[in-house]
């Protein structure tokens, strides 16, 4: 495969939109998916389909070992010490969701701190405010610098004896603000802190050792790394999976059930209640295969190119201005235009076949310490290239045009 | 899907010049709303008469041009009219969105007409549709809604 | 579409499991995809493909119409009064697990009463249990009696004035008991005790009426209804999903977010934290689509038949003994055989491609009040024909050889 | 996958009429473990000797016909035997599951042998080999788990 022909690979770039070719600039929101993901989904439907773990028939022992299977190579990708460290969830706000009720509930009492900082994605901050209301703790928030980087001194400063969890983004998907987690995480192990990484953003661009990087926690949501939709991931070290209580109960994550009391499973099964996405799971472990076959130093550095050539040319528009300027920055580039609402941006790039996201991309608290409502968002994928930056910019000349600004 | 159906000269210069920006005078009824999924925001005052003329009405608020010339058309056109005549252009506003229709109502003037069917474009842009509707919906709920 | 002939809907049927035609009596576990369904998920991805509700570019703008009017469709299709009603989680069992978290926190008490039976599914009691742990609440079993039944008198015996919700399920996955839904929510309603619905085997053999059945909350497993993976539908009045907190917390279910506070968008946002399964979602009103194609009368009409023959035929084998014997039964037989356990018969069948499955099927409590550790099942899907019996029953003829029974 | 490897003449006759059933005389070892996804059960009493020998071996449990043979073989196979010794056969039996090979132990008597090989068709099943090992792993946690 070749990284400058890698659209080829994927269908969705075989229509034009409103004439023009799909300039795809919302990976940050959702990514593309290859044909080799769809493909193995349809066919795992249509030759090998059957609900893992349950039934001892021939179709269930295909689907159950290639369900297993993924586990391994998802362990195997992200070096998790153990398999049984990988618990396959509905996506990442579901697992950072598990996280807080499970820890919380066991270790978060009245008058604990939560940690995190500004530049949170609602989904990891919405579970922990229920746990804040459930349980009296206290939420601490690192606020971000005009650079939209989180200093680590503020950090330290915010630990306390009562912090009982710190919970950070790898990647905002705001300012791209790649966080140093590995100083972040040293400093919680001197306290004995248990962090966890909102990956969403870290994972489809970054390479993965969660024994390197020994956080305690790393969320995954698998449609932006070109897997399927309605599939995450929960990494979690294994002592935590045996201490933490279950999170959803049913069908295949008890030990014994009685009238009186129940018993549970050990991890994974212990933390996948019901019926799994086994097909999801399944073609997910193509997506994996695609990036591993690319290799994610080529990806990070083809997408990086892009990231930069795109970054200097958007600082050459007078018009514009970018959000943040972190010191070190992945794949997202939020911006605004004088006199232009982003949605308007929005609406106008689209006429153009540019797919970019307006709003406040699920960071209000970021937004309004920013002090702006809204910015527009052009996200960067594996499918880019410096030419779609081209296209990008001569939409945003128009909508100057059309706005007569 | 035309772009230039969307900004049309009448909405630019609604969306640039906002007519009835900040708080009316007197105002005895106000309803607000955003949209969590975009930011935008619209607090809407009026002055209900005892007569059930709208005798003040403008609006604060954020968002993209379509919102604020929604806003702003929204007032220039209701204000010092009757309740029951603002409730049924409202109706016939949000009605023409849904069904891709044009209004046509003989109490208002041609250039009024004009004006309100310059939003008719957001018909063909169903994620803007919310932007434009969002204050009309906001202004029904200030008439319910009675300061006191 | 000829009922007699659908199995050439279903791509999984063309093939061999050992030298054999395929036999799928697990459908109570999950049943096939018919390929309409399959084809519209990859179609999806490979054209329509994106984030829903979140971004306003062309693809987005499709995703979103797409999935809104799945929500119609499946609103249309059980009859619900309001399409904010419909809640799409990812299975059966999230779905209970929701009510049970929401209306527990809220309105579950020490010492206050939950009403179930003994023929529940595991993901239809562990999540109460859960709530009886946290709160001190009381768990109440209404008693199956030896045909499989649950009389109307024992659920009325235990209803009292502590009853704060009635959980049941509408066909037994075990005995395949057709519950008296009617009469247990007219009984409910005098004593305004809410109903919650296990309609995971339900929704793919009976018609669907929320508005006649008058249920509170309706639990269903689109997987299981030849849907896609992953995705379930909670069905719940729309006062309690004004009245119910919020479950997962994340991005799309907020109004506002503040640092000291958050509030809450509409129901159905409010419950659908996170990204979608947009892909799923979308492909899941091609499984409605099929069935109304079909009509649910005349699947259940034809299940019934290949039903009635397979019990008519076991009953005729000395050998298997079949467990309950309810007067009104969907799609589901289990049983067991003298001296073979159900395991090996499961191996056994599977030999001859007959896919059962093997266990407690997720019912202990059941299994244990017929003392008995495991069954075998065979169930019924809208393939299955009186074909697929015959060669049952020679399986299982074959199971006696090899034992020497 | 052939039905007749895994349900071998020895298999049916071990499943049909278990050794060792019961609870053995003096035990002073005991585990038990089921499989929650088919209910099956066991529970092994063992008596350790001061000498290191396993004097006594039986077991109680509920389960298929591969299950109640391989708890039946096991016991028969290990009772009597040098605690060491029994560890090495155990670890090759769960070696021999997982990596389809045969048993070969020159401490084992012909006979014995065959035995345990007969249980070597569950290779091919992988969803029955827990049914095959959950024994094994138990009759380990045994070992550990003395008595007061
Ligand atoms: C930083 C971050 N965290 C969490 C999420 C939530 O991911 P998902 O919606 O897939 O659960 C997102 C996605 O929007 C994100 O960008
Ligand atoms: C009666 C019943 N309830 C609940 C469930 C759980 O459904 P799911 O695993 O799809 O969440 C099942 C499926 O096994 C079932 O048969």
């Amino acid at each position: 495969m070749d990284i400058k022909n890698i659209k080829s690979e994927f269908p969705i770039f075989n229509q034009k939109i409103n004439g023009k070719p799909l300039v795809y600039l919302d990976s940050a929101n959702s990514s593309q998916k290859p044909k080799t993901v769809i493909n193995r989904m349809s066919n795992f439907y249509e030759t090998e389909f059957s609900n893992v773990g349950r039934s001892v028939h021939s179709l269930a022992v295909k689907a159950t070992n290639r369900f297993e299977d993924a586990r391994d190579q998802v362990k195997n990708y992200i070096n998790a010490k153990h398999r049984e460290e990988i618990i396959f969830t509905k996506g990442a706000t579901e697992s950072i969701n598990l996280v807080a009720s499970s820890f919380g509930e066991k270790f978060i009492n009245k008058g604990d701190e939560i940690l995190t900082t500004e530049l949170e994605h609602h989904s990891n901050y919405v579970p922990w405010h229920f746990i804040r209301q459930k349980k009296g703790a206290i939420i601490k928030f690192a606020p971000v610098n005009e650079k939209g980087e989180v200093e680590i001194d503020e950090i330290k400063k915010l630990i306390s004896n009562k912090t009982k969890i710190i919970a950070i983004t790898h990647i905002s998907n705001v300012t791209g603000t790649i966080m140093p987690l590995k100083k972040i995480i040293g400093l919680a192990k001197e306290k004995k802190i248990p962090v966890l990484v909102d990956g969403t953003q870290g994972a489809p661009h970054l390479k993965l050792d969660m024994q390197d990087l020994d956080c305690d926690f790393y969320a995954i949501s698998c449609h932006k790394m070109y897997g399927p939709n309605g599939l995450g991931i929960l990494y979690a070290k294994k002592k935590w999976l045996e201490e933490l209580p279950p999170y959803q109960g049913g069908g295949g994550m008890i030990s014994e059930v009685l009238k009186e009391k129940v018993t549970f499973a050990t991890s994974p099964t212990k933390f996948e209640a019901g019926t799994m996405q086994t097909a999801e799971v399944v073609a997910f472990s193509e997506a994996i295969k695609f990036i591993k076959d690319l290799g994610i130093e080529n990806i990070q550095n083809h997408e990086n190119e892009v990231l930069e050539y795109g970054i200097e040319k958007l600082r050459r528009n007078n018009s514009v201005n970018i959000v943040g300027d972190p010191s070190n920055r992945g794949s997202v580039i939020c911006f605004t235009m004088k006199g232009i609402h982003p949605h308007d941006i929005a609406t106008i790039l689209d006429d153009d076949g540019v797919a970019i996201r307006a709003g406040h991309h699920c960071c209000q608290i970021l937004h309004d310490k920013l002090g702006i409502s809204a910015t527009a968002r052009a996200s960067i994928g594996v499918y880019n290239s410096k030419e779609d930056i081209d296209i990008l910019c001569n939409a945003i000349d128009k909508c100057k045009k059309v706005f007569e600004v | 899907m035309e772009l230039k159906e969307l900004y049309q000269e009448i909405i630019l210069d609604h969306a640039k010049n906002p007519r009835n920006k900040g708080k009316c005078n007197d105002y005895n009824h106000e309803a607000k709303a955003h949209n969590p999924l975009c930011g935008d925001k619209v607090h809407i005052y009026l002055n209900l008469g005892e007569d059930k003329n709208i005798k003040g009405l403008s609006f604060e608020g954020e968002g993209c041009a379509i919102s604020l010339a929604s806003a702003s058309i929204l007032t220039d056109i209701l204000k010092g009219k009757d309740l029951n005549f603002t409730k049924k252009v409202t109706n016939d506003f949000l009605n023409m969105l849904k069904t891709k229709s044009k209004i046509t109502l003989n109490s208002l003037s041609e250039d009024q007409v004009t004006t309100i069917n310059s939003l008719s474009g957001v018909q063909e842009f169903p994620m803007r549709i919310k932007c434009a509707t969002m204050v009309w919906h906001t202004f029904l709920s200030a008439l319910e809604k009675k300061n006191n």
